[in-house]
């Protein structure tokens, strides 16, 4: 079911000059939430934003006894809503409606998972990477951001047995490049009957270049999509995707409901790219 | 504390739409609650007065390219487009589950021409759980010199009167706010034997991206809504009450319960809540409590009474524009 | 480095308003600025493109009975009723301290009728230091029917044809907002001889307190300005644009450098500042340091080059109310 | 000179359930400021609400070597604006365009100052209790509210020589009753001839009826009313006030220009009372 809990900010953590985590008290949303859910949340009780923003639902947080009690959100200061998000102090609260959308659908052993995250695209992989490791599938992060210290939480990845390959822009941690490059060797050190699940968020150039590498590998690939939501629930029409349906014809789906995980070899990336 | 008691139990929320009663006077507005369907894990649609479903023509639409919306203050602009299923994919698909959740439907009619509002409604008077049609009769192309419809006179008499004449539920024009007199187009509508009027759909308005020089929404233009406009949807609803006796659904820019009743009391009968369902989307219990309480502090007895209630006998405007 | 640093110092904010050069395109709006000189201890007049000062008839006016504003979603309303000392007053009383300022002062006409717009306008044309009129031709009188000047092409046409004949300073109408079609009015206004348009004016709105049922404003009407109004006013602009030659002066909730430069790039030569004066009385400054970044950034030398840049190439608007 | 401060909140002290003192730094305002002034105060970075806030400048606040450094004001919350004052935290800010207004005449002995204030109506009087002291002028404040505690500052104003006169309307505190009981007194203990000056701030109807009670015996009052004012600055013609000129016409005149003090004998109190 879905609830918009005004949830009491538990913590308020900066990671870097525009990444925090925000922990929130969110019991009903943190049972309920499978990876690659959405949350949307309103920054400000006026009307300054308007709308809500949609948030990749990061780590679930559980108590002592393993109950879920708390979500907590990757937030990347760009703009208005996320910079009162950055903002926003211990004991404030925020109106967190969710969870929202398809989710990713993890896959078992004996295949393996890739995921493939750029900056702020490693939100919904916290939770996907512990959905993959709790059914014991070995899981690689291929992990790319401009600088070393913009690599966030890859200790927690780690710790948690999944295998991380990065890459920055700058050459100051990992590859020297883009992340497209750890993963093409891992690809291509595959033969094409291993069974290899592929996910991937990030800037829709990146993902795209991850379609396109994976399908020269013959591979499809799970992609979390970040079009501008206005409602998050299908009310409004503002975050539809061109996908290509079964008879090869174009057409625009809502992300909020069809996603936001697709396949991208349904969508139709000219259009997306604009 | 007897009485009180007794009391409470009487407030009577219900709406009367030509021969439909609305179990109270709140409606998702067109085109801000999908289908009505995709809300049903959050919100009771058997607890609301209607849902009025996004604008159907006779077939499909794509809708314009994203981005199709864009925030403004206090208000937003949307050009979707018009993207949906058509009439009778709707009727297929979605109909039969608003009907068993106990929704009031009411389906917004689009059409390029007036026979296909007709035709629309037609397909919608052949299968039950239809309980009105709102027709979207704002200025459908603005390119071609625009006032085909929502902004001619005659226009706007032509559609209602077809409409009228080819069904038998309650027939609802939707008037758009961008006419000089939006009152001359309810006294229209009510000429060409409307049930009841609804208004106001969005403001044409434009944004731009000063650092590109380009529209901020693919279609150039778009519609705003939201609390931004709210003064302007209210001043509307008072004009037209003063113009037509029928019922008019009043909207724009409603994200409270004193934002309803300021509707209300500006005389309108039943209000839509279209842009704060994006940003409050299970804003229905607080209203529906809000209005309540708002009519037990006032004993006042039914809704009803409220109606057109505003005291303006001290109005005299001369300039207004100072 | 020297290059850039030539550069700099090159960029123009100049803009032409028919025979009047303005240093900058940034003027106070008329009735949101009292007639400059109550503003003087706070800002320099000298460095406005221009001041347009509160609306003025033949006679004083005492104007409508507070309550004359409400705030709204980011926007108020507003009924003053066009207070003001008359133009006789305001030639005797202010102007002279205007020109020693160093004001640019463009004067807002009013007139219940024909003649009345042209004899303010001789009063002003008698005295050294007015820049230009600016025709406040916005339906004066709702209650009889409104549609005089503002809201009736031919009315429209009348004023601006008359009190050109009158006077040979430039003659600027501004244009109401409330009509089904903003850019017919600026097409008549140029026939007529305007020298440039002005808009938009404050939308017709209204605000009811529900706890006593009795309009906020005494006035019961008022005009909503405001940031509010911003998309539509931009929308309207771009509109004018299309339609006529003649400069534009575009205004509608202008609180940022990047306001003002959306209303250029829509098509505005100059724009007005009106209701960010209450919030932000100091914003002079801040806005002619933005526009100029602006430029330099983008490598505009002249503001005049930025005006309705705006690129529309993919302009396909089918339906907008969707 | 008029200008507008980006000031920090030096401090925000509650006094009761509504009542807080917002210390602002603000030393070019401090320094120009001169009793009965006030300042515009935008309570909100967005646009909600829209406009700024009028307020008394209650206290100047001085460094050690006398340097007027900061303003305080009293503030009531009963509004959006006035809880966002509230609210702020110290090391915020708050914009404050100032000083405005045309301020009290402060009289000099032999004549003895009656400052009268109802609940918020205190606000001017701290500035102007100051300047009457250092004139040598004998003051007393009459001060009027609903409940013992809502009587705020008393101590504030006793140490610095002003005689004290309470009512409360619970009785809690001083006379029961209004504040005018006290005044009836005192003004009926002086004779006609004793020179008076008479001040007053606090709501409508409290300023109407010490205007009447001083007019029976043959004294002017000086009110500071409170309109709603759009800007402060003579711009918007919000904030009329009717006024009787010489003629005995009434017209509107700008509070914020030609008030927020007044002659009570000008003012046209059964148009001002609606
Ligand atoms: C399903 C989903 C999950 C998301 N998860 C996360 C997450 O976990 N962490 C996170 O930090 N962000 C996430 N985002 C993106 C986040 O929603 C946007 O960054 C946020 O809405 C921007 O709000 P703002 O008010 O700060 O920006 P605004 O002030 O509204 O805009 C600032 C600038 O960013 C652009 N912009 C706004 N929204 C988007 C968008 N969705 N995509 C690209 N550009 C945009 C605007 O056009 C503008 O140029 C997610 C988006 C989606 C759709
Ligand atoms: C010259 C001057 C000095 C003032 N000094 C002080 C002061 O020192 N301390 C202080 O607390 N207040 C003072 N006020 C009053 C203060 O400005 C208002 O209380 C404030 O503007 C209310 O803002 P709000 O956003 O909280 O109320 P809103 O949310 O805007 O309104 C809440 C309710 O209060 C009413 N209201 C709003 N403004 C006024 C007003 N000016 N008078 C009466 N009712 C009003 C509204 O109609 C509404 O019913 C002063 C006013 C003036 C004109
Ligand atoms: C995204 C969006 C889509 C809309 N689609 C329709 C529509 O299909 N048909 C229609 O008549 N009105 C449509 N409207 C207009 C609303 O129904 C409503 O008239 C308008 O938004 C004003 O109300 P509000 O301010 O409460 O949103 C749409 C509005 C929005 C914001
Ligand atoms: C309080 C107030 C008084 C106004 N008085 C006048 C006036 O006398 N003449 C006029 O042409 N416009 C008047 N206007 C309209 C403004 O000049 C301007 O057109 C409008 O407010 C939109 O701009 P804004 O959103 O920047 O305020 C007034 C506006 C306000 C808010
Ligand atoms: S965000 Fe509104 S329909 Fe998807
Ligand atoms: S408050 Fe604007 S004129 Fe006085």
């Amino acid at each position: 079911m879905i609830v918009d809990i005004d949830a009491e900010v538990m913590a308020n953590t900066k990671l870097s000059a525009d990444y925090n985590v925000l922990v929130l008290a969110a019991p009903d949303i943190a049972r309920q939430a499978r990876p690659g859910q959405f949350v949307m949340v309103k920054p400000s009780g006026s009307f300054t934003p308007l709308l809500r923003r949609p948030f990749s639902i990061f780590e679930v947080l559980r108590d002592p006894s393993g109950t879920p009690g708390a979500i907590s959100l990757l937030n990347k200061r760009i703009g208005v809503g996320t910079t009162l998000l950055w903002d926003v102090e211990p004991a404030g609260r925020v109106l967190c409606l969710g969870p929202l959308g398809r989710p990713f659908e993890p896959v078992d052993p004996p295949a393996e998972a890739f995921m493939v995250a750029g900056g702020v695209g490693l939100a919904p992989f916290a939770t996907l990477g512990d959905a993959l490791i709790a059914r014991g599938t070995r899981t690689t992060l291929f992990y790319g951001a401009r600088r070393g210290p913009e690599l966030l939480y890859t200790e927690w990845f780690a710790t948690r047995g999944v295998t991380l390959a990065l890459a920055t822009e700058d050459g100051s941690r990992g590859d020297h490049g883009l992340v497209t490059q750890p993963l093409q060797r891992a690809l291509a050190a595959r033969v094409s009957s291993d069974p290899v699940a592929l996910y991937a968020c990030g800037p829709t150039p990146m993902m795209h270049a991850v379609w396109k590498l994976a399908a020269g590998f013959g591979r499809d690939v799970q992609v979390s999509l970040e079009p501008v939501m206005g409602c998050g629930m299908g009310g409004c029409y503002s975050c539809v995707i061109p996908i290509r349906n079964d008879g090869g014809q174009r057409h625009f789906v809502r992300s909020c409901l069809a996603g936001p995980v697709f396949n991208a070899s349904r969508v139709v990336w000219e259009d997306l790219m604009g | 504390m007897l009485n009180a008691q007794c009391y409470d139990s009487l407030v009577d929320l219900s709406a009367q739409i030509g021969p439909l009663t609305l179990k109270n006077p709140l409606i998702a507005a067109s085109g801000c609650f999908g289908y009505g369907v995709e809300y049903k894990e959050a919100v009771d649609l058997a607890s609301l007065g209607a849902v009025c479903v996004k604008g159907l023509f006779l077939h499909e639409r794509e809708g314009h390219r994203p981005p199709r919306i864009v925030e403004t203050p206090a208000g937003m602009l949307n050009a979707i487009g018009l993207q949906g299923i058509g009439v009778h994919r709707f009727v297929r698909e979605h109909l039969p589950a608003l009907r068993d959740l106990g929704a009031t439907t009411i389906v917004n009619v689009c059409g390029s021409t007036l026979d296909e509002y007709v035709e629309v409604t037609k397909v919608l008077s052949d299968h039950e759980g239809v309980a009105a049609v709102e027709l979207n009769i704002s200025c459908p192309n603005i390119k071609a010199g625009g006032i085909q419809f929502g902004c001619s006179l005659t226009g706007a008499h032509d559609v209602v009167a077809l409409v009228k004449r080819a069904t038998a539920l309650p027939v609802i024009p939707k008037l758009t706010p961008n006419v000089t007199d939006v009152a001359s187009f309810a006294r229209v509508a009510q000429e060409a034997g409307a049930d009841a009027v609804s208004l106001v759909n969005t403001f044409l308005a434009m944004a731009i991206d000063v650092e590109t020089r380009r529209p901020k929404l693919s279609n150039v233009l778009g519609g705003l809504s939201g609390p931004a406009i709210r003064p302007i949807a209210v001043r509307m609803v008072w004009e037209c009450r003063q113009a037509v006796t029928i019922p008019i659904l009043g909207m724009g820019g409603i994200a409270s319960g004193t934002d309803a009743l300021e509707f209300i009391i500006a005389g309108a009968n039943a209000v839509q809540v279209g842009t704060a369902n994006f940003f409050d989307p299970l804003i229905w219990n607080k209203l529906v409590a809000d209005i309540e309480d708002y009519l037990r502090r006032h004993r006042i007895e039914r809704l009803s009474d409220l109606v057109g209630g505003v005291e303006v006998s001290a109005f005299e405007p001369a300039w207004i524009d100072s």
